[in-house]
C-alpha cells in the first residue's frame, strides 16, 4: 500500500468513525460525513445515468443520423419522441410555462399504473389465490410427527385459516363487531405472530452488517502499522496518531462542555 | 386544457398497458419496450431538476448564514468535483473531457470518490441498523397488551432458535422457531400481499379512469 | 450462446471417444464404457408453434424411448434437429462480413483522427529528434496512412451499405429458402433435452439482424434422436413437419388475469357510481387514519415542522403514487394550520410530483402565498446517503410528526428510530411487506399493505373514492369464497376447478 | 424515579454501547460455546467418519463468492474432516465461479492438514496432500445436468481431464474408478438450483447417498427430500456448519461466526426482558400506590 492509497483508506476509516459517531448524538464529524455523501452521491448518479442509460438508450440510437438533419435521419428517429417528453420537464424551471411539465409526468404515471393493474392483480392476486387453493391439507397427517410439525395438517389449517382472517381484518366497510370482529382479531394476531417472527429472523442478519464493519476498521489499523510494507514510512504513523488526536480533541471540547453544564 | 390533456394522456396510455399485458404478439411487445424507454429517459431529464433544487436548497443555506451554513458546501464541491471527475478521463494517455464515451468511470478520482467515501458512508449507514434494530427491541417490545405480547414472544422464540443454552428444551425452541416462520409467517404474508394487490390495482384503476387525481394537484 | 457451448460439449465428448478408442493400447487403465445397442427411438413427436409468446418458436412433444429409464435404460440425452437449407449459410457469411466491415470502418474512424493529430504535432517540430530521423521518416509515414485510410473509408462505407442491402433481402428471403426441403440443406442440433424429458421448445430471437433468428411464417422440419452415453449409438425419430411459428394476439394462459381484472374493473365503476348517486356507504375507523389529524393538530400547538417521507420508491410504483394523495390531504391540513412541511424527496420525477401536490394543496386551502418551492426538495438518488440527510434533518429541526409513507427498504428503521430519538410522533405506512415488521414496532401508528391505498380515501372523505373501497371489499370476499372452495374441491380431488385458476406464463 | 422505572427508561445509547462492546470483544476473544447438534448434521458426519481409509468421498462445490460466507465454512469441516481420515476425494464445480472456491478450499485445507493436531480425543499426524492421489479436482463443465447425469456412467465423459488438464487416467487415485460405483457417497454445497439436479439426474437415477449443504436460506425448502430419504443429511447455513465443525471438534469459521450472533441476540434479549421486568414492577407499584 502506498501513501495515496494509505491517505485515501485513512479517510474512509474516518468517515465510518464519524458516521457511527452519529448513535451518541449528532456532531459536526457526522455533519461533514453526511453532506459529503450527499453532494457525492447526487454527482455519482448523474454520471452514472449519464454514461449508462441517457447515452446508450438516446444518443447513441440518434447518433448514427446527421446532426444537420437534426438526426431525423438516424435509423431510429422516434427516438426523439421521449427526447422531447423528457425535455418537456425543464419547462418547471419557467414560471408561467410550468403546466407542460404535466404531460411528461401524466405519460409517466399513466404508463406505470397502466402496467401495474394486470401485473399486480396477476402476482399478488391471482396467483396468491391459487397457492391457497393448491395447497391440499395433509388430513392423513393432521396432528404431525412431532413438535410443531411444520408439515402437519393442523399447520396446513393454520396457513390457510390464518390468510382468511387476515383478509377479514383488512376489511373497510364492516365494524370489527360480533363474528366478524372475532375473525378480525384471530386475523390480526396472525399478522402480529407473523411480524414478530420475522423481526426476530432479520436480527441475525443485521449483527453481521456491523461485524463487516469493524473488520473494515480492523485491516485499515493492520496497513497503519504494518512495518513490513516496504512503503510503509513514519507518516504513515504521523497520519493515523493526527487523526486519534483530532477524535480526541473534540471528545475532550464535549466533555468539558458537558461538565459545565452540570456546574 | 391544462387539466384535460393530462388526464386524457393517463386513460389512454393506462388502458393501453392494460391490454399490451393480454398481447403476445411481436408489434405489442414492440411499443412496451419503447413506452419503458420512455420512462427511463424522462426520468434522467427529470434528475435536473433534482441538481437544480439539491443546489438552490444548499445555496439558500449558505446565503442565510443560519446554524451549520457551512455545511452545505461540501455538498456543492462534493457534487461538482465529482461531476467534473465523471466526464474528465485518460484516452491515449492524455487527460481530456469526455462525454459520448466513459472514460471519465475509470477516472482514478472517480473510483477512489466511489470506494473511499460512498461506500465507507453508506456501508456504516447500513450498519447502523445493527444498533436500531436492538434499540428498537428494547424500546417496543413491551407485554402492553395481546398484540404486543404476541409480537414479543414471537421474536424472541425465533432469536433463540440457535442458542446453546437452552438446555433441553433448546430442540423445541427451534422446532416452535421454524413452524412460527413458516405457518403463521406465511399466512400474515399471504393476507398482506393479497390484500396490497387489490390495493395497488384499485388505486391504479382510479388513476387510470382519474377518479383519483391527487398526484396533479386535485380538481 | 448456448447453443455454442452445446457444441463444445458435444465436442468434449467426441474428442474423449476418439481418444479413447486410439488409446485402446496404451497400458494405463481404460474406460470400459460397456458396448450399448442401439436403443428406442423416441415415438408420436409432434410439433406445433409456441403457444402464448410473440411468435419465432416452436414446442416438440414426444413420447420417451422405451430406453429411457427403463428397458436397457441407456438413453442419456434427446438432441433435437432441425432441417436447415444452406441458405442460411450465405446469410451467416454475409453477417460475417458485414460485422468485419463495420470493425473496419470503426477502426479507421477512431484512427484518423488520432493519426492527424499526431502528424501536426510532428510538422510543428522544425527540427525533428535525431532518433526519430534516423528510424523514420514518420511525417511521411503518417501522411500515407491518412491518405490511404481517407481513400479506404469511402470504399468500406459503400461495401456496408451493399452488405445491409444485401442482408435485408436475405432474410426476407428464409421463408422461401425453406421450401426447397429436403433438397438443398442439411440437419443441424438445435438443442439438447435430458432424458426424462419430453418436451423441447425451439426459441429463436425476434430481432432480424441475430444470429439467432427465427423466421415467422416459414416451413420448418424437425427430428429427435435419443443418444446414449456413445453419442454414436443413437436412434433417430420420424421426421415431423412443415410447421410454422407466428405471434398469438391473446395469451390465453392469464384469461385468470384477465377475468380478475374486468371484474374488478366493473365493481370499481358500479360502487363509484352508486356513491355518486349519494348512498350511504360506512367504512370503519383506522387507528393510523385518526393519528393524522391529531399529529398535524400537535405539530401546531409545539410549533415545530411535520416531516413527511414520500419513502424509496419512483413515481413509477403504485405504492408511492398513493402516498402522493395521502401528501395531498395532509399538506391541505398543514396550510389551514400554517405549520411548516418538509418534504425531502429521493426520486426527482416523486420531487415533481409532489411540488404539484403541495401547491396544489395550498391553493385548496387558501393559502396560495406560504407556498414556496423548497417545501419539497431533492436530497440524491443513493439509499443511504438519503437516510443519512433525512436523519440529520430530524435531529436538526426535531419535527413533531414523521410521516413515512411508500415504498421503504432496509432504510426504514434507521428512519423511525432516529424518528424516535427525536421524540417525534411517528406514523408510517408502507406496502413492503418485508418492512412492515420494522415500522409496526418502531412507530406509533402504521398503516399495514392494504391500509396505505385506504389512506387517501379516509382523509378525503369523498364518496366517491370510499366506493372504490367497497368494490375492495367485495373483491376480498370473492378471494375468500374461491380459496374456500378451491380448499374443498382440493380435497375432494377435484382439480380442474382449481386449474381453472392457475395463471401460466 | 425508581429502580423499575429506570430499567424501562434506559437511554438507548446503553444499548449501543453495550452491544458494540459485546460484538467486539467476542470477536477478538476466542472462546468456544456449546452447539446442539442435530441428527441431520450427525449422520453426515457419522458417514465420513465410519468410511475405511482410501474409500472415495464425492465432494460438490456449486456455489460463487456471494454465497461463501455461509457455505465455505460447511466446505472447510467436511473436506479437512475427509482428508484426515485418508479418504480420497473427487471434487466438482458446477456453479460458473465455483472452481475458485474450490480451488481456495482445497489450497487453505492442504496447508492445515500439514499440521499435527488432535480431534476428539485422536491425534493425525500432518502429512502433504497430493493432487491425483489424495484428491482429483475435476473442475467446471456448463449445463450440470448433462454434467452430473454423464458422470453416472464415466468421470471422463464430461471431464476427460482435470481441472489442470491431466488426463484422469494418469491420475493414481482415478484407476479403476469410473463412476459413482467406486463413490461411497457425495456431499454436495450447494447455493441454487444445482441442488435439485444433484437429487433428480444424480441421486435419483445412480441411487448414492447424498448429502446435501445448503444456505440458510434454502434449508427449510430441502427437509421433505430428507423425509423421504432422497438425501441422509443436511447441513443449512452458518448453524449447520458450525455444527460439523462442533462434531469434527475442529471449531473454525461457522463457530465464530455463530459465537458472536449468540451474544449479541443474548444482549438484545436481555435488554427486551430488562424492559418487561420493569414495566411489569413499575405497574404493579402503581396498581399497589392508587390503591
Amino acid at each position: 500500500m502506498d501513501f495515496g492509497t494509505f491517505l485515501w483508506t485513512t479517510f474512509g476509516a474516518f468517515l465510518t468513525l464519524a458516521t457511527f459517531s452519529f448513535l451518541y448524538k449528532d456532531n459536526p464529524f457526522y455533519k461533514i460525513a453526511e453532506h459529503l455523501v450527499v453532494g457525492v452521491s447526487a454527482g455519482y448518479f448523474v454520471i452514472i445515468l449519464w454514461h449508462n442509460a441517457l447515452v446508450p438508450l438516446l444518443f447513441q440510437r440518434l447518433s448514427d443520423g446527421d446532426w444537420y438533419f437534426l438526426w431525423l435521419n438516424s435509423s431510429k428517429p422516434w427516438y426523439w419522441i421521449p427526447a422531447i417528453l423528457g425535455a418537456m420537464m425543464w419547462t418547471r424551471f419557467s414560471r408561467n410555462y410550468a403546466w407542460i411539465s404535466r404531460w411528461p409526468i401524466a405519460l409517466y404515471i399513466g404508463i406505470a399504473a397502466g402496467l401495474a393493474v394486470p401485473l399486480e392483480m396477476a402476482n399478488r392476486v391471482n396467483k396468491q389465490l391459487y397457492a391457497s387453493m393448491a395447497g391440499v391439507i395433509n388430513w392423513g397427517n393432521f396432528w404431525g410427527q412431532d413438535f410443531l410439525d411444520v408439515t402437519s395438517g393442523y399447520s396446513q389449517v393454520i396457513i390457510f385459516a390464518g390468510a382468511i382472517a387476515g383478509l377479514f381484518y383488512f376489511f373497510f366497510s364492516k365494524a370489527h363487531t360480533g363474528a366478524f370482529g372475532g375473525v378480525a382479531k384471530f386475523g390480526i394476531w396472525i399478522l402480529m405472530i407473523g411480524f414478530g417472527a420475522s423481526f426476530g429472523y432479520t436480527v441475525m442478519g443485521r449483527i453481521s452488517l456491523f461485524i463487516n464493519r469493524i473488520q473494515g476498521l480492523g485491516f485499515w489499523g493492520e496497513a497503519a502499522f504494518d512495518a513490513s510494507n516496504p512503503n510503509h514510512s513514519g507518516w504513515f504513523l504521523a497520519v493515523f496518531w493526527l487523526m486519534i488526536m483530532g477524535i480526541a480533541a473534540y471528545v475532550a471540547v464535549e466533555l468539558v462542555r458537558f461538565a459545565r453544564q452540570k456546574a | 386544457m391544462r387539466r384535460q390533456i393530462p388526464l386524457a394522456l393517463v386513460f389512454i396510455f393506462g388502458v393501453f398497458m392494460i391490454f399490451q399485458y393480454f398481447v403476445p404478439h411481436e408489434s405489442s411487445e414492440w411499443i412496451y419496450e419503447f413506452l419503458l424507454d420512455w420512462i427511463y429517459i424522462i426520468g434522467i431529464f427529470a434528475l435536473a431538476l433534482g441538481i437544480w433544487s439539491l443546489i438552490r436548497v444548499s445555496v439558500a443555506k449558505i446565503k442565510a448564514r443560519k446554524a451549520n451554513w457551512g455545511y452545505p458546501i461540501i455538498t456543492i464541491a462534493g457534487l461538482f468535483l465529482m461531476i467534473l471527475f465523471g466526464f474528465t478521463g485518460y484516452r491515449d494517455g492524455s487527460l481530456g473531457f469526455h462525454f459520448m464515451t466513459a472514460e471519465g468511470l475509470s477516472n482514478p478520482m472517480f473510483r477512489n470518490f466511489f470506494d473511499y467515501i460512498l461506500i465507507p458512508i453508506q456501508s456504516t449507514m447500513f450498519a447502523l441498523l445493527a444498533f436500531f434494530i436492538a434499540s428498537a427491541a428494547y424500546r417496543a417490545f413491551r407485554a402492553r397488551n395481546v398484540l404486543a405480547s404476541l409480537l414479543l414472544v414471537a421474536a424472541l422464540v425465533v432469536m433463540l432458535r440457535f442458542n446453546p443454552y437452552m438446555g433441553p428444551i433448546g430442540p423445541y425452541v427451534a422446532d416452535a422457531a421454524s413452524w412460527l416462520l413458516n405457518v403463521p409467517n406465511l399466512a400474515a404474508k399471504r393476507a398482506i400481499i393479497i390484500g396490497i394487490g387489490l390495493g395497488m390495482v384499485a388505486t391504479a384503476l382510479k388513476i387510470i379512469l382519474g377518479i383519483e387525481r391527487g398526484y396533479m394537484g386535485k380538481g | 450462446m448456448k447453443h455454442k457451448s452445446l457444441v463444445i460439449l458435444l465436442f468434449i465428448f467426441c474428442a474423449f471417444t476418439l481418444s479413447a478408442a486410439q488409446e485402446d493400447a496404451a497400458p494405463v487403465d481404460t474406460v470400459q464404457v460397456d458396448s450399448i445397442l442401439p436403443p428406442a427411438p423416441v415415438s408420436m413427436l409432434t410439433a406445433k408453434d409456441g403457444e402464448n409468446d410473440h411468435g419465432h418458436s416452436i414446442t416438440l412433444r414426444w413420447e420417451l424411448s422405451a430406453d429411457d429409464g427403463a428397458g436397457q435404460n441407456s438413453v442419456l440425452s434427446y438432441e433435437i434437429f432441425r432441417w436447415v437449407p444452406f441458405f442460411m449459410d450465405t446469410l451467416q457469411s454475409i453477417q460475417d462480413s458485414l460485422e468485419q466491415t463495420e470493425a473496419y470502418i470503426a477502426e479507421l474512424r477512431t484512427f484518423l483522427p488520432r493519426a492527424e493529430k499526431r502528424l501536426k504535432e510532428y510538422r510543428k517540430r522544425k527540427k525533428p529528434k535525431l532518433v526519430i530521423v534516423i528510424f523514420v521518416d514518420s511525417t511521411q509515414f503518417y501522411e500515407d496512412t491518412i491518405a490511404a485510410s481517407k481513400r479506404l473509408l469511402p470504399e468500406y462505407e459503400e461495401q456496408l451499405k451493399q452488405l445491409r442491402q444485401w442482408r435485408k433481402q436475405a432474410i426476407d428471403e428464409i421463408p422461401q429458402a425453406h421450401t426447397s426441403y429436403p433438397e438443398q440443406g442439411e440437419w443441424r442440433k438445435v438443442g439438447t433435452a435430458l432424458s426424462g424429458q419430453a418436451n423441447f421448445k425451439d426459441v429463436g430471437v425476434k430481432e432480424r439482424k441475430s444470429h439467432d433468428y427465427m423466421a415467422d411464417h416459414t416451413d420448418y422440419y424437425y427430428r429427435v434422436d435419443a443418444v446414449t452415453a456413445d453419442p454414436a449409438i443413437r436412434a433417430s425419430s420420424e421426421i415431423v413437419g412443415p410447421v410454422q411459428s407466428y405471434g398469438q394476439l391473446f395469451n390465453t394462459g392469464r384469461i385468470p388475469v384477465f377475468v380478475a381484472v374486468l371484474v374488478f374493473c366493473l365493481l370499481t365503476i358500479l360502487f363509484v357510481t352508486r356513491a355518486r348517486r349519494g348512498a350511504e356507504l360506512y367504512v370503519r375507523p383506522l387507528a393510523g387514519i385518526e393519528a393524522v389529524d391529531d399529529a398535524i393538530g400537535r405539530a401546531t400547538e409545539m410549533g415545530k415542522p411535520i416531516l413527511y417521507v414520500l419513502g424509496l420508491g419512483t413515481a413509477a410504483d403504485i405504492g408511492t403514487i398513493a402516498s402522493f394523495t395521502i401528501l395531498g390531504r395532509v399538506a391541505k391540513r398543514v396550510a389551514e394550520y400554517q405549520t411548516k412541511l418538509i418534504v425531502p424527496c429521493y426520486d426527482p420525477i416523486v420531487m415533481t410530483v409532489a411540488q404539484e401536490t403541495v401547491k396544489a394543496a395550498y391553493l385548496d386551502a387558501g393559502r396560495p402565498d406560504d407556498y414556496y418551492e423548497d417545501i419539497v426538495y431533492f436530497v440524491t438518488q443513493s439509499q443511504f446517503a438519503y437516510v443519512a440527510a433525512v436523519n440529520g434533518t430530524m435531529l436538526r429541526e426535531l419535527p413533531a410528526t414523521n410521516m413515512y409513507m411508500g415504498v421503504f427498504f432496509a432504510e426504514s428503521l434507521i428512519l423511525a428510530e432516529t424518528g424516535a430519538l427525536a421524540g417525534s410522533i411517528q406514523i408510517a405506512g408502507t406496502d413492503q411487506v418485508a418492512q412492515l415488521p420494522f415500522f409496526i414496532v418502531a412507530c406509533d401508528y402504521t398503516l399495514i399493505g392494504e391500509e396505505l391505498y385506504a389512506a387517501s380515501a379516509y382523509l378525503g372523505r369523498e364518496p366517491i373514492l370510499l366506493g372504490s373501497l367497497k368494490a375492495q371489499d367485495y373483491a376480498k370476499a370473492a378471494v375468500i369464497i374461491l380459496a374456500a372452495l378451491g380448499l374443498l374441491a382440493a380435497s375432494l380431488d377435484w382439480t380442474a376447478f382449481i386449474n381453472l385458476f392457475s395463471v401460466t406464463s | 424515579m425508581n429502580i423499575f422505572d429506570r430499567m424501562m427508561s434506559l437511554d438507548r445509547r446503553w444499548v449501543f454501547l453495550f452491544l458494540a462492546a459485546v460484538c467486539v470483544i467476542t470477536y477478538i476473544i476466542d472462546f468456544q460455546i456449546p452447539i446442539r447438534v442435530e441428527n441431520e448434521v450427525k449422520t453426515i458426519h457419522e458417514f465420513i467418519d465410519t468410511l475405511k481409509p482410501d474409500e472415495i468421498v464425492f465432494i460438490a462445490i456449486d456455489y460463487d463468492p456471494n454465497a461463501l460466507a455461509e457455505l465455505h465454512p460447511m466446505c472447510y469441516a467436511v473436506m479437512e474432516h475427509c482428508f484426515r481420515k485418508n479418504l480420497k476425494v473427487i471434487i466438482t464445480a458446477l456453479s460458473q465461479n465455483g472452481p475458485g472456491m474450490a480451488e481456495q478450499a482445497i489450497f487453505d485445507i492442504a496447508d492445515s492438514v500439514k499440521m499435527d493436531r488432535e480431534y476428539n480425543g485422536v491425534h493425525y499426524k500432518g502429512r502433504e496432500i497430493r493432487n491425483g492421489i489424495d484428491y482429483a479436482f475435476l473442475g467446471y463443465k456448463p449445463y450440470f445436468q448433462l454434467v452430473i447425469l454423464g458422470m453416472g456412467q464415466n468421470f471422463r465423459l464430461p471431464f476427460p481431464t482435470d481441472y489442470y488438464g491431466t488426463p484422469l487416467d494418469s491420475l493414481p487415485m482415478m484407476q479403476g474408478v469410473q463412476n459413482y460405483d467406486q463413490v461411497s457417497g457425495v456431499i454436495a454445497i450447494e447455493a441454487g438450483n444445482i441442488a435439485d439436479a444433484w437429487i433428480a439426474y444424480g441421486q435419483g437415477r445412480f441411487y448414492f447417498p447424498l448429502a446435501l449443504g445448503l444456505t440458510g436460506v434454502m434449508g427449510a425448502d430441502y427437509y421433505p427430500f430428507l423425509n423421504s430419504r432422497q438425501i441422509f443429511g443436511l447441513m443449512a447455513g452458518l448453524y449447520g456448519a458450525a455444527q460439523y465443525e462442533e462434531l469434527a471438534d475442529n471449531p473454525g469459521l461457522a463457530k465464530d461466526g455463530m459465537r458472536i450472533q449468540v451474544y449479541a441476540h443474548l444482549v438484545i434479549i436481555l435488554f427486551i426482558l430488562m424492559g418487561n421486568v420493569g414495566y411489569f414492577m413499575s405497574r404493579s407499584e402503581k396498581k399497589r400506590q392508587g390503591r
